[in-house]
């Protein structure tokens, strides 16, 4: 099958002053119909760029400075404004990554959907609202009638991108792309959306640029990949073939990042607990007006666990599955209800918060997201610190202490006096577990810190081997 | 409806408020120097202590502080707001007296200033950093600087004096007695250069935050995807932003309405309109304490009647109000 | 525009030298009846009947509808306008009027001398400011028949007296309509005002307009001329001058614009800009001095303040040529009580002040201020602000440091005549045409707490009070007046009060008026000859 | 730091940095250039304006020199624009930030406190204020400050409850820091960009507020504030226009240099705005 969409030595100039000269640089890449070829790289590796570049959707400052990009064998490049928007959502369509921002929130979906057709073709409103149906029927959402008439905050994170896939494929385009459209949503949700674009790319032959940081997704639905990084593509071919026996060096290293799910071997676990929670629950009451009307969540129902010394207890959940709010009610930042949290021999759940706050030495908490758990406006030093000072340790002793604890989470000590905005988002997580290690606490308590950038820096943190 | 139980319950709020303000000035006014007996010699040019005995029992200004308070209290809950030492008259008769040049001149200069505040800050969003762009916002920025009272004083000056296009001032013409449509002509053009003395202050308040909440809404998601659906740029604005936008500058009208009624104080006077702005001046000069908090009590009303169609205006604008989020 | 503003004020002063204005020869013009005569009415009042309230802010409006039972002639003696003659018994304690036949209140009903009756004891008598002092010593108003009235007093009083002050002090209301009608104060025709005058009250649109209209049946023949008055409430000055010039005022009477503003329309041909007409309301600015501030209780420093101030140099500059130089509280215009000799003058000389202030033992301490003072101007009268400015800065020439403290009405009145706590004050003393009427208060002692423009500075002079007692019940208008000029010289040597400028009030009128001004209360009295040229 | 190589790149930030600069030169050098007290008198009242070499721009109904007026107005004006400000600002952010901070009855109290102030028309409640306070320099500007707090109040609220929640002071909760030391250790530095940009607003309005409050003659008279100037060119508007037309452009100046700035702040704080 002749290519349908080719980018021939595509090179796109960012503006002065960036991090580097080029957001793509001559970049080859072809797609047929019929077929997905999956895009992967880390942020930063051009790979949202080259969407942005075949739509001709470049932010302000970024131009396309060199190549060809052939789409039906027509240079999009050449194109004015008029004829490239006949191209976009009737020859090419595009789905984004955040669901929950893609729609415009004053208008209903039935409204969004149907307005691709009055863009590109001279239907009447009934038909308009027939084929919407139709569309939303295709892509299995719940009660399509009921979808029609929805605002997007009515909808999940899932029925929205059900949606936006409706209406890219309303015109049945020829070429879909899919900028990372199931990164924010979680596990059994992504695999849905994999399997609804999979099928109907099947049934309607649509090509599918598929961009992802995720060899996970890769492996799952690609035909054929491309790896990018810094902007170039550093390899391309079948799936089997890359995933099999990847040629480049840094294909080999994105592959290796990716955690096996067979469990660590077994250690030796000491019998004695450390901390055993016993019928903790945790209920949410919002809304309502003297009672009537109210809405009640139980977030945390009657949960039981037991954590040996020295132990490292992994609990998984989907989002809403109540983990965060286990975790918090343990550090007393939310008074759970009922049950009790005994850590080594002191009921934490009974604590005044005075009393809680003494015992704060025990039990520390790293967060998940790196960008927001450092206050950007403390030096790096100083948040380490912090947890000493309040505990009465002198300021230099503190500050000293901290120096220490980065040499020992593999940073420069000197680095103590930058602010967190200039460092990476896996030192920011070392940086945060060096502040919770601070105290010489006996257990601490680390939430899924699998960080969205990028899989690979998870490996290497230090917090799995020593705790 | 869901819109009018949450707009209810704001009303609703919004009554202990109200109370606060009223107790508030009250016991303020107390501590002003002289009370309206005062006022009243000083504007007769004379009087003996005799009579001022008797005006002060009168006006019941010899009771205990707590005990007027108490009237006045007591009154204000059967809705009557006592009598104007000024006028001689019920309060609510003045204020009825005075209530339509004030509720004219609001509603004129707020929807001129929403309407082109909307439209130059939509110009000056669509050329941002052009001279488009730059030329609006310095012409707000000056609007936005100028004391309104000097601007008033030099358009009587410009187009009542030199040009003889307007009237110098007052609310309509006596001398000659017009009905029906020719007196409503009359009024407008009376009202025309108040108008514009209130309205191009906030006019450059809405452009600016026009502006912002336009260039703010341009840079979401939806609108790439809207632009990837193949819209052309006035498209993508009308259909997709400017409903967004609007958003801010609705919640800005219920922020200011209350503002607004004080910057009238300025232009009553500059202009001679017998509005609401310039009794609430005369009733503190003249220490007449029922018609001040008349006067707020009104305002007060008039503020949360305007916010109380800002929020109706929102939830329309907003389904998310609605259906709850 | 180079013209400096003496320059322009002396051309205007040339206009408006009150006694040599050539009256334009109107016999020959004949009145022209109608028209619509606009009023710039500055400061509404709380109501509207002058035999309540005695102020040029209700004479303005009341003066049109109700009439008074004398006014002041061109010449400024009196002259019947209700009462057609009257005599007055030697013992002075009695005094009949015969009141003019054939008048009826705007609502039809005749004019009687019941209604004298009425309005004397119930209203000039309980309510009215100023008369309340005036009437103190009236017993009883006989009205033998309907055209007599007999006023009986306890004590006597002098009919120069009685005559002088019933223009401003004697209007009279329709018995009809307040006998019996609750508390007068409060009744709406107060509001509504119904009198025998030429014009009859149509409407009053609080804050906006009042408007009243020719009295078909009013008792002088072919009388007004006018069709109707409108008087338009214009709380801003600059934009009442502006309305004059866009046509849409007349008159602004009693200084209703600002100095500079009645310069420009002095020069206007379309206005006639004077003090004519004006000669019934002099007043005189005042600085009272606070007893109670041990500095102000020597009379040296009164005396050193006094020379500081360069007054010459004020009224040139600062108030143009509408004011004069004050030689004390009785002003120049009372032809009736002026003195030849008014006693010690203050000419201005800073060397003098000086060195009264270190025989008085206030020596410049540090920065050269000797000792410092808190000065309450007056809120109302551009002349007053600028005044305090100028005492300031004199002041702080010969080391007296002024800090002005700004009120407005109400505070004035409190903190000046109640609480006392002020150093200086400076505003107006009205002259109402006789020293007992509203002068004398200011000097004698024994004035109750809280009473305005009353002697409140903690002074009390034996020989003052024996004088204004005596001249309050002399009969004979020879020694009436030989008294007030010892009163005049007493004020001057004791100097409680300093009266260093005499002004009158400024009238601006279109230059189509006719026979206006032509009386020395004219913007007080009832327009009844007044017409509008084409 | 990039946030002022960002201010410089847009002129009009620039022009009122420069503005702003000239303003505060004028206030600086008024001793120098006019030493003699501002309000003495100094000539013949109502010279015109570059008509005689003594008064450069003449003077006004009081006779007193105007530039000396302008120059010492500078200082006066910004000296009430400027305190003003950090009065409102300051319980601004108090209420705001224990009202986001706590929420739940305190935020509604809170609140109620600052809906009262915002609907009761602010320049009623100035005016009630001078004429309770009486009008010295100092209560015309706690008032100016008192009636113009509620705004900030509004944004600081809005920060504090969008911060609360966030990682960083969970994490300095379970470090056990007390509330006092969250509020205005961690929260308020991240909440105080917007809040002072917006002082600039502040600023220009409490320098409107008090020229209207001079206009209506109720701002202090031993002051040479600009207001007073305007105040007292009121009387004399129609023929010596320039007693009022020369203060009301050294206020306009000065209001458009203050939000010139701070709209150039605001621009350089969140750049994605302005290279849109």
């Amino acid at each position: 099958m002749s290519p349908i969409l080719v980018l021939d030595d595509v090179s796109v100039k960012l503006p002065a002053g960036g991090d580097r000269s080029h957001a793509m640089a001559h970049v080859s890449l072809s797609l047929a119909a019929n077929e997905i070829l999956c895009v992967v790289g880390e942020s930063g590796s051009g790979k949202s760029m080259t969407a942005n570049a075949i739509m001709r959707l470049l932010p302000g400052g970024v131009t396309i400075d060199g190549g060809r990009i052939l789409f039906e064998g027509r240079d999009l490049c050449g194109l004015d404004e008029a004829q490239m928007r006949k191209v976009r959502g009737a020859g090419i369509a595009m789905i984004f990554q955040e669901p929950m921002t893609a729609l415009n929130p004053l208008r209903s979906i039935g409204d969004q959907i149907g307005e691709m057709f009055e863009l590109h073709s001279d239907l009447s409103a009934a038909e308009i609202k027939a084929r919407t149906l139709a569309l939303l029927e295709e892509v299995r959402i719940p009660d399509p009638a009921l979808a029609f008439k929805a605002y997007p905050h009515e909808l999940s994170g899932g029925q929205r991108q059900r949606a936006m896939i409706a209406m890219a494929l309303a015109l049945d385009p020829k070429v879909l792309i899919a900028d990372e459209p199931t990164t924010a949503l979680d596990v059994t949700t992504q695999a849905q959306i994999l399997k609804l674009i999979r099928d109907l790319q099947r049934r309607k032959g649509t090509a599918v640029l598929f961009i992802t940081h995720d060899f996970g997704v890769v492996a799952e639905i690609a035909d054929r990949v491309a790896v990018m990084s810094k902007g170039e593509v550093v390899e391309a071919g079948e799936t089997a073939s890359v995933l099999g026996n990847p040629q480049h060096a840094y294909t080999r290293q994105l592959i290796a990042a990716v955690p096996p799910l067979k469990a660590p071997p077994p250690r030796a676990l000491s019998e004695e607990p450390i901390m055993t929670i016993a019928h903790v629950s945790k209920t949410y009451r919002t809304g309502g007006f003297l009672g009537r009307g109210q809405r009640v969540t139980h977030a945390v129902k009657d949960v039981s666990l037991v954590l040996p010394r020295g132990a490292t207890l992994g609990i998984v959940g989907e989002s809403g599955s109540g983990k965060s709010t286990l975790a918090r009610c343990l550090v007393r930042l939310i008074d759970p209800e009922s049950g009790e949290i005994r850590l080594n021999g002191i009921d934490l759940a009974s604590l005044s918060r005075e009393e809680m706050r003494s015992a704060t030495r025990d039990i520390q908490m790293v967060f998940q997201d790196p960008f927001a758990s450092l206050n950007p406006r403390r030096k790096a030093g100083e948040a380490v610190a912090q947890g000493l000072i309040v505990h009465g340790m002198a300021r230099p002793e503190a500050l000293a202490r901290a120096k220490e604890l980065f040499g020992l989470v593999g940073l420069d000590p000197a680095a103590t006096e930058r602010y967190p905005h200039e460092f990476s988002g896996g030192q920011r997580q070392r940086i945060a577990s060096a502040s919770a290690s601070a105290l010489p606490a006996r257990w601490r308590w680390s939430r899924r810190y699998w960080s969205p950038t990028s899989r690979s820096r998870r490996s290497t943190s230090p917090c799995r081997r020593r705790c | 409806m869901r819109v009018l139980t949450l707009a209810g319950r704001r009303l609703a709020a919004s009554i202990p408020t109200l109370i606060l303000i009223l107790i508030g000035v009250f016991l303020l006014l107390q501590l002003a120097p002289g009370d309206t007996v005062d006022a009243m010699m000083a504007q007769m040019g004379g009087g003996d202590a005799a009579t001022a005995k008797q005006l002060r029992e009168f006006y019941g200004l010899d009771l205990s502080v707590w005990a007027q308070l108490g009237n006045y209290l007591w009154r204000l809950v059967r809705l009557d707001l006592g009598f104007s030492a000024i006028y001689g008259k019920p309060v609510a008769t003045v204020i009825a007296e005075r209530l339509p040049a004030t509720i004219l001149l609001m509603t004129a200069s707020l929807s001129f200033a929403f309407f082109f505040g909307l439209i130059l800050g939509v110009v000056a969003a669509r050329g941002v950093n052009k001279w488009p762009d730059t030329l609006i916002s310095t012409l707000g920025l000056l609007f936005y600087a100028m004391p309104t009272f000097w601007f008033g004083l030099m358009a009587i000056v410009v187009f009542s004096i030199y040009l003889q296009w307007l009237p110098a001032g007052g609310f309509e013409d006596i001398t000659v007695s017009y009905t029906g449509l020719r007196r409503t002509l009359d009024i407008a053009l009376h009202l025309v250069l108040p108008t514009l003395t209130l309205g191009l202050f906030y006019m450059a308040i809405y452009l600016r935050i026009m502006r912002g909440s336009m260039l703010e809404v341009l840079n979401l998601d939806f609108v790439r995807t809207a632009r990837s659906k193949g819209m052309d740029e006035t498209r993508v604005v009308v259909r997709h932003v400017l409903r967004n936008a609007l958003l801010p500058m609705v919640t800005l009208i219920g922020l200011q309405a209350g503002t607004m009624l004080g910057g009238s104080v300025v232009v009553e006077s500059v202009f001679s309109l017998p509005g609401l702005g310039r009794l609430a001046y005369e009733s503190v000069i003249q220490r007449d304490l029922n018609t001040l908090l008349g006067i707020i009590f009104v305002s007060a009303l008039l503020v949360i009647t305007i916010n109380f169609i800002v929020d109706l205006l929102y939830a329309r604008l907003d389904p998310r109000i609605t259906t709850g989020s | 525009m180079d013209m400096t503003r003496r320059a322009a004020l002396m051309t205007s002063a040339a206009i408006a030298s009150s006694v040599l204005f050539p009256m334009r020869s109107f016999g020959q013009e004949t009145p022209r009846k109608g028209g619509v005569f606009t009023v710039h009415y500055g400061a509404e009042q709380r109501q509207l009947n002058p035999s309540l309230q005695a102020s040029t802010g209700v004479y303005i409006i009341g003066g049109k509808i109700q009439e008074q039972l004398v006014d002041l002639d061109a010449k400024g003696q009196p002259v019947g306008v209700l009462a057609e003659s009257w005599e007055a018994a030697p013992d002075g304690k009695t005094i009949t009027f015969k009141l003019r036949p054939g008048v009826t209140w705007h609502d039809g009903k005749p004019f009687t001398s019941a209604d004298v009756q009425f309005t004397a004891m119930e209203m000039w008598k309980k309510i009215l400011n100023y008369g309340t002092t005036l009437q103190l010593f009236l017993t009883a108003v006989d009205t033998p028949d309907p055209l007599t009235a007999v006023f009986r007093y306890e004590r006597p009083m002098p009919l120069n007296l009685l005559l002088r002050a019933l223009p401003d002090l004697g209007y009279v209301s329709p018995r009809h309509l307040y006998e019996g009608k609750g508390d007068i104060r409060q009744n709406p025709v107060n509001l509504a005002p119904v009198g025998t005058g030429p014009f009859k009250f149509v409407q009053y649109e609080r804050g906006q307009h009042v408007i009243a209209e020719r009295n078909p049946n009013y008792w002088r023949a072919n009388a007004p001329y006018l069709d109707r008055i409108v008087w338009r409430v214009v709380t801003d000055r600059a934009a009442a001058a502006a309305q004059m010039e866009a046509g849409q005022i007349h008159y602004s009477p009693f200084s209703g614009l600002t100095i500079s503003d009645s310069a420009r329309l002095g020069k206007d041909p379309r206005f006639i800009v004077s003090t004519k007409g004006n000669e019934g309301n002099a007043r005189t600015n005042t600085i009272e001095f606070n007893f109670r501030r041990k500095e102000l209780a020597d009379i040296r420093v009164r005396r050193a303040i006094a020379h500081a101030l360069d007054i010459p140099f004020f009224i040139e500059n600062f108030l143009g040529d509408f004011a004069k130089r004050g030689t004390g509280p009785v002003p120049s215009v009372s032809t009736d009580f002026y003195p030849a000799d008014n006693g010690p003058q203050y000419p201005f000389d800073k060397k003098l002040a000086a060195k009264l202030l270190d025989e008085a033992g206030f020596k410049p301490g540090a920065g050269g201020t000797r000792f410092s003072l808190r000065l309450l101007p007056a809120p109302w009268g551009e002349d007053i602000s600028l005044f305090s400015t100028f005492i300031q800065q004199s002041l702080a020439d010969v080391g007296i440091k002024i800090e002005i403290v700004r009120t407005d009405g109400g505070g004035y009145l409190k903190q000046v005549y109640d609480d006392h706590a002020f150093d200086l004050a400076t505003g107006w003393h009205q002259y109402r045409n006789d020293p007992a009427v509203s002068t004398t208060v200011w000097y004698r002692s024994g004035q109750p707490k809280g009473a305005p423009w009353t002697n409140q500075w903690d002074w009390t002079d034996p020989t003052i009070d024996k004088i204004i007692d005596d001249a309050a019940t002399e009969v004979d208008v020879a020694k009436r007046k030989a008294l007030y000029g010892d009163f005049v010289r007493r004020a001057n040597t004791e100097l409680p009060i300093w009266t260093p400028i005499e002004q009158i009030f400024l009238t601006a009128i279109s230059a189509k008026a006719r026979n206006h001004s032509n009386t020395p209360r004219w913007g007080s009295s009832s327009w009844h000859d007044l017409w509008l040229a084409e | 730091m990039d946030l002022v190589k960002l201010y410089f790149r847009s002129p009009p930030a620039v022009i009122g940095l420069v503005l702003l600069i000239l303003v505060l030169a004028m206030a600086a050098s008024a001793d120098i250039l006019y030493p003699r007290d501002p309000l003495a008198l100094a000539g013949r009242p109502l010279i015109w304006p570059f008509s005689n070499p003594r008064f450069l721009l003449g003077t006004d109904n009081s006779g007193r020199d105007i530039a000396a007026q302008i120059f010492h107005g500078a200082r006066i004006s910004l000296l009430i624009g400027g305190v003003a400000t950090v009065i409102s600002i300051m319980i601004g952010i108090t209420v705001g930030a224990f009202a986001g901070y706590y929420g739940s009855w305190v935020d509604t109290a809170l609140m109620r406190v600052t809906e009262a102030f915002q609907t009761l028309p602010n320049f009623l409640l100035l005016l009630v204020l001078v004429a309770v306070f009486g009008s010295t320099i100092t209560t015309v500007t706690v008032a100016i400050g008192i009636v113009s707090w509620p705004a900030s109040a509004r944004l600081t609220r809005a920060e504090f409850l969008s911060l609360r929640n966030r990682e960083f002071v969970q994490a300095g909760r379970t470090l056990g820091l007390k509330d006092i030391r969250l509020i205005f250790g961690e929260i308020l530095p991240n909440a105080l960009p917007p809040v002072i940009v917006y002082a600039s607003v502040v600023m220009a309005i409490a320098i409107l507020l008090e020229s209207a409050l001079a206009f209506l003659k109720l701002s202090d008279p031993n002051v040479a504030s600009w207001g007073n100037l305007i105040g007292a060119g009121r009387d004399v508007l129609r023929v010596q226009w320039y007693v009022s037309a020369i203060p009301g452009i050294a206020i306009l100046v000065t209001v458009l240099a203050v939000s010139l700035v701070g709209q150039g702040l605001n621009d350089a704080l969140n750049p994605r705005l302005k290279s849109r």
